[in-house]
């Protein structure tokens, strides 16, 4: 039995956590489940050994715990999954999987034994990740990372294991799959801890649910009671619309707009079969699904950009756009809110302020100064919109939590006006109120008549919100799918690589 | 160490300043440390660290408002430097030591080797040891200095016999072959004879090295050591490095030139001292104390060698 | 802000501890000061230059030699080639640009390391001042140029001050006030970020070395008209250890996206101090080096303890 | 790999471009591979150490200084204080440890940037140099001390060499096949996976602290018994841009976590063999630098353009 009892931690102008309890027995699979920022993250620190708390203790098996080091409680059998990935970018999948635990050769030695390939690639299996366990992590897609990320915790043969957003970059498929992982670890009377902002995979997978509010808890359900509307409650404190749903009207009313947005037989690498095409209209909101590494970010880094167009022309607005750099997409009106928050969306050790001004300061100023009110002003206004919860606009990025990082990563685009929104992952780790926030947003946006292209691992979210649906399978368009026509099914079939309708 | 005098309370000021940090410099300032004593002033003696213009003259500067009342100096760049020393000797009385201001200058005096002399006595050696004619390899850190320069041409106009000889062909018998500079690192200075002696395809026993800086000596002496061709090819030096003594002992360098710098620090402070008193009944008429250089050769070297030892034993305390 | 505190604290206690070995009257401490400005002054403007590059990510380890390179074009284009003042100013100050965007086009474009070009920089520029002043010494007279770089200004500072000031202002505009500082500071903390922003990199970084090197070639302006000589073969030999030391001493991080222009003036200022301290207190010469490294080491150690002994700061 | 053999062939195309330069007959071709088989080797091993520490994130500027320290130490001890060799190596591979630790101790403990930290190095160790030899020059004469650091083995090859192809062993079981290593290039790559990973981050970095400088120590034997005579004031001066170049030019990059040990040894060879073409094309003085400068950059640019023109990697 593993306990935190009466755990509080306060950071500078924030109290994470305060008098906080938390039980999980071996064979027991606990959610945790709270609005960003609620404080999961930090609880889950302190109790793997990397934050130690201000107050309160641990217990593992009524002993008391304390913890140096993430070293030391992994001795005691106690491992922490972040929810941001921290993985040797230089080294390769293997040596990711067994850092620090290598098997070994050569007693003092410490020469690193060949078997670690082969160990690899059995966890990997078991996790559904396709790669060689040589290739380089730098080269794999985010949700491939964070299957390493996993499976480095899996090889840990724990007593306790926290999973701390592990399904946020990961597709239906290969949650499925971990799912099948958790539910044998827990017959094997391992421990878990599980924190989701996808109440449906909360519903599914645990036995308990732990609700956070405000760094307090709010709640401990035991599967029978567990619904959406009784965790939503919880989390928030209020009511709230459940779920967003893409009014019928809108839909109809877009359909038979011209396209804004052209994109003909563009492609990016040469082992691409054929070229990709579609159109999107004024006013649309075009969902796009795929299985992992289904080449979804990399064409919408394409359109950006950001990565070098093989070949293809994309137009808008009537205009053919020579995007060789991310600079000219923007100005000419596209914008991506990219998949990776820390690599690609954040100035980490920069203020929110002064991230969410980045991309726009040019656009502010003639006379090329930092417009500091109008950064100021933009940024409290987007924090409220986007209830990032942090104690003011002056706090480092880095120091919020995860979900509230995305949401700077939003925020900082929607200071400019779009022709074409790409979205990459935009709800990851996101919380549902604010979710729905965001699906709003991006409503509010189409009626203004421009172009957003969703892309998400989310079926749920990808259903909800879209006009119409294009699905990607190993770098081609599989299909598109109307509304009418879309279910779960209807997109995993194409996204599987079965023939659809186009 | 710099304040050499026992702690001045009311001791006249002096200073010393060298044109960097070599060994040479601290045969001078036991020289220095000599005349402090003998004519009750306290010398500050600085040295630029990497050698350049800049730091001498911000070393000049800061003595200046130390209350230095003499100053005996030798210019970096004594060329380009006129202007600022001739501010300095306005403020106080100014001597050169080891290298000159250009005529004209406003230095009281000039106390030092004749550099060209000692290249021609270089040059000399050289001649003694290979009589018959040879070629000739010139070492030194590097030829921007006015001493390297000074004193390759003398090496040059001895061998060649005639004034401004610039090679290669040195009179009739010597042939200047190149010049290594080596930005005063030692190991690059070896390493260049290691690359020449494999490349070089004349007789050995015409080969005649000489090195410029005291360094270069022991440098050569190993590179030909490395080539198996000591006692073959014939090196000359300037200076009083250890090795050099000892190669000269051994039969492998032919001889040195070497300049007295302890006469150097102590002639220096002497003249200061007076001068600084306004006593200038010290002055050489023409203004010029030549320390002459002196030629070791086997036949000396063990007398020097020992002389040495005493002047560079620490003062006693 | 505390940083900057410690560092000002450090430097009046340095200036404090040249003051009372100056003997009083005769104006030695005026002329002290004017001294120490001129020194303080010089490191300072290359110092910015190199911090600049610094928070955006960069190095440079070329500025030593390529200031040598301009110091030797200069006293050779007057000297013996007869140039007029302005004329070699420009030439050198389009030498700056020049080199700047070499380096800026050779680490953007072709992705080497910055480390490597200018390492090659530094053997490069060294062999071509030699080779320009064909292994001679060059120097200048008194006379207009002299006076435009190092000279007593009306208020009995010296030239080189203005300049300070001039530059301190330009670059604080530039770095702490103006989008394209902004930008340069995102780029040095994550390039990546940066880029996904739409901002034009590449076109930023180049820019960076260009005044990186710019700072250099006007460096050596005022290093020529105070020492009136160069030797080209060592003339500004670890000059870039200084500049880049004074950046880092004054807070920017060889991450980059760190560092502000005042902590960078003061950090040129340390080390000027620390240098005159050394000479006023008649360290033994040979243990000078010892002192100076010794005294930095201590700062900085005593800067970090002092900050842990505040409160814990924001960053984890 | 790529990277290997385009340093492989830069490596022979140099070698090369000496050999047929050197003049045939008089056993010429083996005194000039012994020559330069040594210098090579005694760089080479010395960038292993510098490329270690750089692999695992870390930068030491005092190993030139250091070296020279050692070398003075070394020289002193034996010719003036009769200390006998082992006692000599015993002293200086002691201080390499303990200056490695305080090195490592600093920057992981006390969190100061290593560029700070070393820096101070360098000239503390400088000063300390001249200090302990009294500003004057020492040198060893022939005998057991010169023979095991620096003579021709049974085989042809100098002493040195066999001294390189252990330290590559060596360093190529540690970096490339032990965890040790594995633990040096996480760290390097990401310190807080490293971390996060359950590595005692602190304690490895204090490690390749260590190995840097004791690589150095042992530098300064074989430079001494190479050269016999050491002057304090610039021994070794440059030799930490040579050995950080060395590794850098060999795959190393700066930003942790890249390299290794081949690529560091046919670094360090191309930096010896350029230096040598220069020689042996009789590249006028004044320009050597220049054309070294050059070569190198030529080489950076070749190499990076072969690698473009290759099958598009998979980084964007
Ligand atoms: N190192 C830190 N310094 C300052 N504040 C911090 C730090 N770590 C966390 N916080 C703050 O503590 C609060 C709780 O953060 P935590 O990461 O635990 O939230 P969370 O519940 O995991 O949220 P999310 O769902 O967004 O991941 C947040 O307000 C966050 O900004
Ligand atoms: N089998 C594989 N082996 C190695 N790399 C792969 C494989 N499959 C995909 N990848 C990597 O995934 C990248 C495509 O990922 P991309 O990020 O575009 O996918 P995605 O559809 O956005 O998926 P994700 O949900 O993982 O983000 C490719 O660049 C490739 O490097
Ligand atoms: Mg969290
Ligand atoms: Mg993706």
């Amino acid at each position: 039995m593993l306990e935190a009892v009466a755990v509080s931690k306060g950071f500078p102008g924030v109290q994470a956590l305060s008098d906080v309890n938390l039980t999980v027995a071996p064979g027991e699979i606990v959610a945790v489940v709270g609005e960003n920022g609620a404080g999961k993250s930090t609880l889950m620190k302190i109790l793997a050994g990397v934050q130690v708390p201000d107050a309160g203790t641990l217990r593992l098996n009524a002993r008391e715990i304390r913890f140096a080091s993430v070293d030391a409680a992994q001795q005691a059998g106690i491992v922490l999954i972040h929810q941001e990935l921290n993985l040797a970018e230089g080294l390769d999948v293997a040596a990711n999987i067994f850092l620090g635990r290598e098997p070994r050769v050569g007693g003092p030695l410490g020469l690193i034994s060949s078997r670690i390939y082969s160990d690899a690639a059995t966890i990997m299996q078991r996790l559904g990740l396709d790669v060689s366990p040589r290739a380089a992590v730098a080269d794999l897609s985010l949700g491939q990372r964070q299957l390493v990320e996993i499976a480095r915790a899996l090889s840990l043969q724990s007593r306790y294991l926290i999973f701390d957003e592990p399904t946020s970059s990961l597709t239906e498929r290969e949650t499925e799959r971990l799912f099948t992982v958790i539910r044998q670890l827990r017959a094997d009377g391992v421990g878990i801890l599980y924190i989701s902002h996808r109440l449906k995979e909360v519903c599914a997978l645990s036995d308990r649910v732990v609700v956070l509010r405000d760094g307090r808890n709010a709640g401990d359900l035991l599967r029978e009671d567990v619904t959406h509307e009784a965790l939503i409650s919880r989390m928030v404190g209020r009511e709230l619309k459940q779920f967003f749903h893409r009014d019928q009207a809108a839909t109809l009313a877009t359909a038979s707009a011209e396209p804004i947005v052209r994109v003909r037989d563009v492609r990016w690498s040469a082992s691409q079969k054929a070229g990709i095409s579609f159109d999107l209209r004024p006013g649309e909101v075009v969902g796009m699904a795929g299985l992992m590494g289904a080449g979804r970010t990399e064409l919408a880094e394409t359109l950006f950009g950001i990565r070098r167009r093989l070949a293809g022309t994309v137009e808008i607005a009537g205009r053919m756009i020579d995007v060789r750099s991310a600079s000219n997409a923007v100005e000419a009106g596209v914008l991506l809110v990219p998949e990776d928050r820390r690599r690609q969306g954040l100035v980490i050790d920069f203020a929110i302020r002064e991230n969410i001004g980045l991309p726009s300061l040019g656009h502010w100023n003639r006379l090329r100064m930092v417009d500091r009110r109008r950064e100021q002003e933009t940024s409290l206004m987007l924090r409220d919109k986007l209830r990032i919860r942090t104690p003011h606009v002056e706090q480092i990025v880095g120091l919020l939590s995860g979900g509230n990082q995305q949401k700077v990563v939003l925020g900082k685009w929607l200071a400019r006006e779009p022709k074409l929104l790409l979205l990459d992952e935009p709800t990851r780790g996101v919380d549902v109120g604010a979710k729905a926030e965001i699906y709003e947003i991006m409503n509010e946006l189409a009626k203004q008549g421009v172009a957003v292209l969703m892309i998400s691992s989310d079926l749920e979210e990808i259903l909800g919100v879209s006009d119409r649906i294009l699905v990607m399978h190993e770098q081609q368009l599989a299909g598109t799918l109307t509304r009418e026509q879309a279910t779960e099914q209807a997109i995993m079939h194409l996204a599987t690589g079965g023939m659809g309708n186009s | 160490s710099s304040g050499c005098g026992k702690s001045g309370e009311a001791k006249t000021r002096v200073a010393f300043v060298s044109n960097n940090a070599h060994e040479f410099w601290t045969y001078a300032e036991r020289g220095c440390e000599k005349g402090a004593k003998e004519f009750n002033v306290e010398v500050l003696f600085r040295r630029p660290p990497q050698g350049s213009a800049v730091e001498q003259q911000r070393i000049v500067e800061d003595l200046l408002l130390k209350g230095t009342k003499a100053l005996a100096v030798s210019p970096n760049d004594a060329k380009n430097q006129v202007e600022f020393f001739n501010k300095v000797a306005d403020q106080i009385p100014l001597i050169t030591q080891d290298s000159d201001l250009p005529a004209g200058s406003k230095r009281r005096c000039y106390l030092g080797t004749d550099n060209y002399g000692a290249g021609k006595a270089a040059g000399g050696l050289i001649k003694e040891a290979m009589p018959d004619g040879g070629q000739v390899l010139v070492l030194v850190g590097s030829l921007d200095a006015q001493n390297a320069q000074e004193r390759r041409q003398g090496v040059l106009d001895e061998l060649a016999g005639t004034k401004n000889a610039t090679g290669p062909k040195l009179g009739d018998k010597y042939e200047l072959i190149d010049t290594f500079t080596d930005n005063t690192d030692q190991a690059i200075c070896k390493t260049k004879v290691d690359a020449f002696l494999v490349k070089h395809q004349g007789d050995p026993n015409k080969l005649a090295i000489v090195g410029l800086w005291a360094y270069n000596p022991p440098a050569a002496l190993e590179a030909v050591k490395n080539a198996k061709l000591e006692g073959k090819v014939k090196l000359v030096g300037f200076d009083e490095n250890q090795q050099t003594l000892d190669g000269i002992a051994d039969g492998f360098i032919h001889g040195t030139v070497v300049q007295q710098p302890f006469e150097f620090g102590y002639q220096a402070v002497r003249l200061l001292a007076a001068l600084a008193k306004g006593d200038n009944t010290v002055l050489p008429a023409d203004g010029v104390l030549p320390i002459p250089h002196m030629v070791i050769k086997r036949d000396n070297v063990a007398a020097f060698k020992e002389k040495l030892k005493q002047l560079l034993a620490p003062p006693a305390a | 802000m505390k940083k900057l505190i410690g560092l000002l604290l450090f430097a009046i206690g340095l200036y404090l501890a040249v003051f009372v070995k100056v003997p009083e009257g005769n104006d030695n401490r005026t002329k002290n000061n004017v001294n120490m400005a001129r020194r303080m002054s010089q490191l300072g403007i290359v110092s910015l230059g190199a911090g600049t590059l610094i928070i955006a990510g960069g190095i440079d380890l070329s500025i030593g030699s390529f200031m040598g390179l301009c110091a030797t074009v200069l006293a050779v284009g007057m000297q013996r080639q007869g140039w007029s003042p302005p004329q070699a100013i420009a030439v050198v100050l389009g030498m700056g640009v020049v080199v700047g965007l070499i380096h800026g086009l050779l680490v953007t474009k072709l992705r080497l390391p910055a480390f490597i070009v200018t390492l090659c920089g530094l053997f490069i520029y060294r062999g071509l001042a030699r080779w320009w002043a064909g292994d001679a010494n060059a120097g200048i007279g008194p006379g207009m140029f002299k006076r435009a770089f190092s000279e007593a200004t009306p208020l009995g500072l010296p030239v080189e001050f203005v300049y300070l000031v001039i530059a301190a202002i330009v670059f604080y505009l530039l770095l702490q006030r103006s989008i394209y500082g902004r930008y340069l500071y995102a780029i040095g903390s994550n390039e990546l970020a940066a880029k996904y922003s739409g901002i034009r990199v590449d076109r930023y970084k180049i820019f960076a070395y260009v005044l990186c090197s710019l700072t250099a070639a006007f460096y050596s302006m005022m290093h020529l008209a105070e020492v009136a000589s160069v030797s080209p073969s060592n003339v500004g030999s670890m000059l870039e250890l200084y500049a880049i030391a004074g950046a880092v001493i004054g807070g920017c991080s060889l991450r980059g996206g760190e560092g502000n222009v005042l902590g960078i003036i003061l950090g040129a200022s340390i080390l000027t101090l620390l240098q005159a301290v050394v000479s006023f207190w008649d360290v033994p010469q040979s243990l000078e080096y010892a002192a100076i490294g010794g005294a930095l080491l201590v700062g900085a150690i005593m800067d970090e303890v002092l900050r842990r002994r505040g409160p814990a700061t924001a960053h984890g």
